[in-house]
């Protein structure tokens, strides 16, 4: 059982993604403009991740390496869009705000990045302990940085407090993408300070 | 109109610069850029996937997926063209530059998420090119990734002997550094 | 429904079609073992094993182009399951540590004022760095920013502070730093090393013949790290206990507290309190040793050439066998130097912390009688002779066999062998100025003589022997008849000594020794009734072991009967015969005996792996001063006094064999230690700037609680 | 040869099972999309134009009108490869305008403006926003009241251009990309809308419902 635990908890802080392994960054930089956003592709990612993770390493010995890659994706790319027709079939709302970034999820580096890197090399129960794990560290990371982005970029924080103005002149820079990248950047160095001394 | 196939390339690399204006493809971005021969390495090879999966995908969607009204799997189908193409490189780069294959390690696999490559696909189909308009304007996307992609390397290289805060060594400084250099290709929006 | 469904089959059919022919025409022939090594590895790509990162490594290995052991930041278990991978056993290899010998930091002179990029190679290609000596640290912390194994920190002295814990011995600081301060130092490395030329070497350093870290050891003493600074002393003298209470310490003419018309700093008090404290903490902390070689060395004499040897080529690995014609090992220790001096309980307990590491003794054994160097080439690789040098020189003068009549070390053997002696009410006449004569005197005057009278021929500041034994003979008492050399020796009937007819002189020019050679004076005999004489006047090695067969194997010998060996690597004629301590150098100090102990090793170890012997270019030859680090103007240093090291009584300790010299308290260690400056080649602290080098340590709290629960 | 063929029998298998998973699913979950982007999207944004006929309405009459207009969409056949979709407005239960769905390129995708007409004098009654992916808080400032009312009973034939391009649109400030696109969407739909103007006007007197 710690095996598990310890695949799952790795996710969440030691490898977690976007700060420790620096993948799936497309999403992050331009969805995260509201927490909403970042907290919905999170989860999305979450689930597609979780389910390909354990399909991906129940095939594993099946798949030739030659054309590992192209079969994975596929898989991959078959969740998406099932999750893509299903979102907006029954949760329309949620689909709307996310609109764009629900196909990009077949792009986001840290699915097939997890496939490659753990699920072909490991057992299922494995896989999804750390499919869960990768993908709630992604939510965790996502909403960490929207989070930052909202508040100082658009001044409120939508979940949150709804239309209430925190920020009297907020930093448009952080709205955009280049900001993204500037914030992402502050938040790992926090990281490794935190880690430094946290350890 | 007869496009102007001058503007469509120079949009494609400078204005709306798939990895700084668009920001797609970040992942090998931040993740080959640490050396100057992985950076020209990976843009060839990108050069290469994008410009065929331009081709392949812009025939599979018009003759296949809108004859039979399918757009749905049209994610699916561009996808799987990529991946094909992306395994041939790898197979490729294997057989005849091992050093290269090597170097660039996951990132080669990770070309197929680049999210550079189905995006310009996705593109293509969304604006309506031509076959031939197709073909330049992934060429062209692809130079502007190689551009972006080589610049950064060529700033990460002098990272060696700045005096940076330890916390932000690595990767934290690279970001930073990303965001300002994004900042400055904003100077390109008004052209045209 | 089914439309999407062959659309896939057809592109998927397609695509699998394509990827099958490239596959079988770019197939590469991959050994699967490359990817299983490169999981086992750590995946850090520190480079560390020369490689370009670990893939490139597991393919070395699979390839058998790398050592299983390459990988260094792996440490064992990768090592034994890269091993279990390829079939093979992983050997030992040791494990290497850096380290970093500069400490001058901020306190170093610069030459000019640098602002350029923040990195020691940028400097080092202006004018080789701004510091005034050249090899020193430049301190720009490129090798901390190299590091990624998070083992080197900037100290806040100016200079990187390694953390042994973390580092994994990969190399990459020592290939950045353009000085060479820092290097990766296995342990055979720290315990053969030898003083260089291009290293920071304190002038107290450069004096001391078995080279130990004298600033470093007194450094840490004053922090209270007293653990560490015993086993810095055991890297270069394995004997603190016995060196801390017999060594004249030359180093101690070094201490650059000279240029300010200052007392020199007692180092060998401190390092005496720290191996007293080290003994009374009773538990036996053995040292690390390597493990066996295999390879067995006979060392004859357990003097302190053949223990200090024994102690190095043990802790490397090897088995020696100490050989010895005396009941009990120590030589000169025990049978020569008296018990008020060196007590045999601290003797037998320095000893057996050698012995226990694992080294055999064979006692009673004499070269020549019990057994033959023949014999000993069947058992053994390799063999190193230091039996000393037991044979007194005769006085020249006639009467000299008659009864009463005794030679120094016999004199001093013979208490210790239990051969009763009894001088009550006699008169004792001691000839000679060494440490051999200051012994014959203290000892007689300790066995009841009445009147001890020493003659030396020279004056009192050319004697030989430890001015502190000078001073303490003549507080208890002892005659010194200077420019005085024996003529005659009267006999009465029966062949016993009765008086000394001894001459008066004069120094005439100095002779090739540089000391000034005494003249007689004419007509200036007198006579001098006696009941003892004692003749002290020097030694040389016995000859009874130096058979004919050895003869024609090439063993020479000299003029003083020491052997003919290689200056530098001791090694004999005869290849796997070496020498060391006096059978080479003929009477010296028991420091240098130690000195040449570990030399020896260094020969040994290397012959026994078939290695080169010569010492590396630009090693530091003898006790030459670096002139650099003379003309230095001490500044910004008061003086002050020294310590006086505390002593029994003369009362009572002329009826005794009490050790005299007694244990500094706390106090006056930290005292004395704060005295020392810690130099380097050329830097030195401030006394504003040491005060807050040992204040700044909170460890200045911990000294006293450690200091009080030690020996007093 | 046997690992060629595992690997062309693998890649095919799954493309082939997962194209089969997406086509089910696209069966299972096509009405529902469609209902939805009517429901959420479509009829929303022509409840705005409805807005600007009879002014501010109450929640509860919001959905009321919205529940209403489920009846009043139409299909014609246009010769397109698809049917097209408008919806009847009616003012005082007579059929009273035409509204229909055009795009226009906004600043990061399509812009979708539902335009109603007049159906005696063609002139513009109103625009509603169906979709767009505008910067928010610059872009999507056309949704609001202040940009959209200035195209109430503006003349069919008015030059549908924002002013800096020399129409009579006026732009909002600092959102000149999103207010090109909305002139442009409505000018396609005009166009639309006087090209097909005979064929819609049957169809509005036919029975809702007709061919999806």
């Amino acid at each position: 059982m710690t095996t598990l635990t310890r695949e799952f908890t790795k996710g969440l802080w030691d490898e977690i993604p976007l700060f420790r392994i620096v993948l799936g960054l497309c999403p992050a930089l331009a969805v995260t403009t509201t927490m909403e956003n970042g907290l919905g592709m999170g989860v999305a990612a979450t689930f597609v991740l979780v389910c390909s993770n354990g399909l991906i390493s129940l095939l594993r010995n099946v798949i030739p390496s030659e054309v590992r890659v192209a079969c994975y994706i596929v898989i991959i790319a078959a969740f998406v869009v099932a999750v893509e027709m299903l979102m907006k079939a029954y949760f329309f709302s949620l689909s709307e705000s996310l609109g764009i970034f629900i196909p990009l999820i077949v792009v986001n580096c840290i699915i097939l990045g997890r496939a490659e890197a753990f699920a072909r090399k490991n057992g299922v129960l494995a896989s999804l302990a750390d499919g869960l794990g990768m993908g709630l560290g992604f939510t965790l990371a996502l909403t960490v940085l929207a989070t930052l982005r909202e508040l100082l970029g658009a001044g409120t924080l939508g979940l949150v407090f709804g239309e209430r103005v925190l920020l009297a002149q907020p930093f448009g820079f952080f709205q955009q993408a280049p900001g993204a990248f500037v914030a992402l950047g502050i938040l790992l160095g926090l990281m490794n300070v935190l880690s430094k001394s946290g350890k | 109109m007869e496009t102007d196939f001058f503007a469509l390339i120079i949009s494609a690399i400078f204005i709306n610069n798939i990895l700084l204006a668009k920001f797609l493809g970040n992942c090998p971005f931040l993740g080959v850029s640490k050396n100057m021969d992985t950076a020209v390495g990976m843009s060839a090879a990108v050069v290469f996937v994008l410009t065929l999966a331009g081709i392949i995908t812009w025939v599979v969607d018009h003759y296949i997926l809108a004859t039979f009204k399918i757009e749905y799997i049209q994610t699916l189908a561009f996808i799987l063209v990529i991946a094909t193409l992306v395994q041939f490189v790898e197979l490729f780069l294997r057989k005849s530059i091992p050093a290269l294959y090597k170097s660039l390690g996951i990132f080669l696999p990770l070309i197929t998420t680049n999210c550079a490559v189905l995006g310009t696909a996705i593109i293509n189909i969304q604006e309506d090119f031509s076959l031939l308009e197709t073909v330049v304007f992934s060429a062209a996307s692809a130079t502007g990734f190689g551009l972006a992609l080589v610049l950064f390397a060529g700033i990460r290289e002098r990272f060696e002997i700045a005096r940076i805060p330890k916390p932000l060594e690595g990767t934290g400084i690279g970001l930073v550094t990303a965001g300002l250099l994004a900042l400055s290709f904003f100077a390109f929006k008004g052209m045209i | 429904m089914f439309i999407p469904a062959f659309v896939m089959l057809g592109i998927g059919f397609t695509s699998a079609v394509v990827l099958a022919v490239a596959a079988k025409v770019f197939h590469v022939e991959i050994d699967p073992r490359i990817a299983e090594i490169e999981d086992a590895l750590p995946g850090a790509n520190c480079g560390g094993c020369g490689y370009a990162g670990c893939s490139a490594c597991a393919e070395g290995m699979a390839t058998g182009a790398a050592p299983v052991t390459a990988c260094v930041a792996g440490g064992e278990e990768t090592c034994l399951a890269v091993a279990k991978i390829m079939g093979g056993e992983a050997g030992f290899v040791e494990p290497e540590i850096a380290h970093q010998y500069c400490k001058g930091g901020d306190r170093a002179e610069r030459k000019y004022h640098y602002e350029g990029a923040v990195d020691c190679r940028a400097m080092a290609e202006l004018y080789g760095g701004d510091l005034r000596c050249e090899y020193g640290c430049l301190g720009m912390g490129t090798c901390v920013t190299v590091c990624n194994f998070g083992a080197l920190e900037m100290g806040d002295e100016g200079f990187p502070v390694v953390n042994p814990g973390n580092c994994v011995g990969c190399g990459a600081c020592e290939k950045v730093c353009p000085t060479d301060v820092i290097k990766l130092y296995s342990i055979t490395d720290r315990l053969l090393h030898f003083n260089h030329d291009e290293e920071c070497l304190s002038p107290c350093k450069q004096l001391c013949p078995a080279q130990i870290d004298i600033p470093g050891y007194v450094d840490l003493a004053s922090q209270g790290k007293l653990e560490e600074a015993v086993s810095l002393i055991k890297e270069r003298n394995p004997l603190p206990l016995i060196c801390g209470r017999v060594c004249p310490a030359p180093c101690e003419n070094g201490c650059r507290r000279a240029a300010i018309e200052d007392e020199p700093v007692h180092h060998n008090y401190l390092k005496r309190y720290i191996a007293d404290w080290d003994m009374a903490l009773g538990k036996r902390k053995l040292p690390s040793v390597l493990p066996d070689t295999g390879k067995k060395v006979a060392i004859i004499g357990g003097g302190p050439c053949g223990l200090s040897a024994a102690y190095y080529l043990r802790r490397l690995g090897h088995s020696p066998t100490i050989f010895d014609s005396k009941p009990e090992l120590g030589g000169m220790l025990r049978y020569g130097i008296p018990e008020y001096r060196l007590p045999k309980k601290v003797l037998d307990f320095e000893i057996q912390e050698i012995l226990d590491l694992g080294v055999d003794v064979r006692c009673n054994a004499y070269l020549g009688q019990d057994l033959t160097i023949a014999q000993l080439e069947e058992e053994f690789d390799a063999v190193l002779m230091a039996m000393g040098a037991w044979d007194n020189s005769a006085l020249g003068c006639d009467g000299e066999d008659l009864e009463g009549v005794w030679k120094g070390t016999e004199f001093l053997q013979k208490r210790e062998l239990d051969i009763k002696v009894d001088l009550t009410g006699k008169k004792v006449v001691v000839v000679g100025g060494g440490n051999t004569a200051m012994d014959a005197c203290r000892s007689s005057l300790r066995m009841g003589a009445a009147e001890v009278v020493l003659l030396y021929r020279r004056t009192r500041n050319e004697m030989p022997a430890n001015k502190v034994e000078i001073d303490a003979a003549e507080h208890e008492g002892i005659q010194y008849h200077l420019l005085a050399a024996p003529t005659r020796l009267v006999g009465d009937d029966q062949g016993v000594v009765q008086q000394i007819e001894f001459i008066r002189m004069e120094l005439g020019e100095p002779d090739a020794s540089g000391r000034r050679r005494p003249v007689p004076v004419e007509g200036s005999e007198t006579l001098m009734d006696v009941d003892v004489v004692i003749a002290a006047i020097g030694q040389k090695p016995l000859l009874d072991w130096y058979t004919d067969d050895l003869k024609e194997r090439g063993l020479q010998l000299t003029r003083w009967n020491t052997i003919v060996s290689d200056d530098e690597t001791l090694q004999s004629d005869v290849p796997h015969i070496f020498t060391g301590g006096d059978l080479w150098s003929g009477p010296a100090l028991l420091v240098d005996a130690i000195g040449t102990g570990r030399r020896a090793t260094r020969s040994i170890h290397r012959f026994l792996n078939g290695q080169d012997l010569t010492l590396p270019k630009g090693t530091f030859k003898g006790a030459e001063k670096i002139a650099l680090s003379n003309e230095i103007a001490v500044l910004g240093v008061e003086r002050l006094p020294q310590v006086p090291q505390p002593e029994l009584e003369v009362e009572d300790r002329i009826t005794n064999f009490e050790e005299v010299d007694l244990v500094l308290t706390p106090e006056l260690v930290q005292q004395e230690a704060n005295r020392c400056m810690r130099c380097g080649t050329i830097c030195y602290f401030k006394d504003d700037q040491l005060k807050e080098h040992v204040e700044g340590k909170d460890a200045r709290t911990t000294v006293d609680d450690l200091l009080s629960k030690s020996p007093v | 040869m046997k690992s060629y063929l595992q690997m062309v029998l693998s890649l095919s298998l799954i493309a082939v099972l997962s194209g089969l998973a997406l086509g089910g699913l696209n069966e299972l979950t096509f009405e529902q999309i469609q209902i939805n982007i009517l429901k959420f999207k479509k009829i929303p944004a022509v409840a705005d134009i409805y807005e600007i006929l009879t002014g501010e309405l109450s929640s509860e009459e919001r959905m009321a009108v919205e529940e209403g207009l489920l009846s009043e969409k139409r299909y014609v056949d246009l010769g397109l490869n698809e049917p097209s979709l408008f919806f009847v407005v009616r003012k005082d239960g007579a059929p009273f305008a035409v509204a229909l769905e055009d795009y226009g390129q906004g600043f990061a995708g399509n812009l979708g403006v539902m335009v109603g007409f007049e159906i005696e004098t063609g002139n513009l009654v109103g625009i509603g926003i169906t979709t767009m992916s505008e910067t928010p808080g610059v872009g999507t400032r056309v949704k609001e009241k202040a940009f959209v009312t200035q195209f109430m009973g503006m003349s069919k034939d008015a030059v549908l251009k924002v002013k800096k391009d020399g129409g009579e649109v006026d732009a909002l400030s600092g959102a000149t990309v999103s207010s090109r696109a909305v002139a442009q969407a409505m000018d396609n739909a005009r166009a639309f809308y006087t090209e097909h103007r005979e064929a819609i006007l049957d169809a509005v007197n036919e029975t809702p419902g007709g061919s999806s």
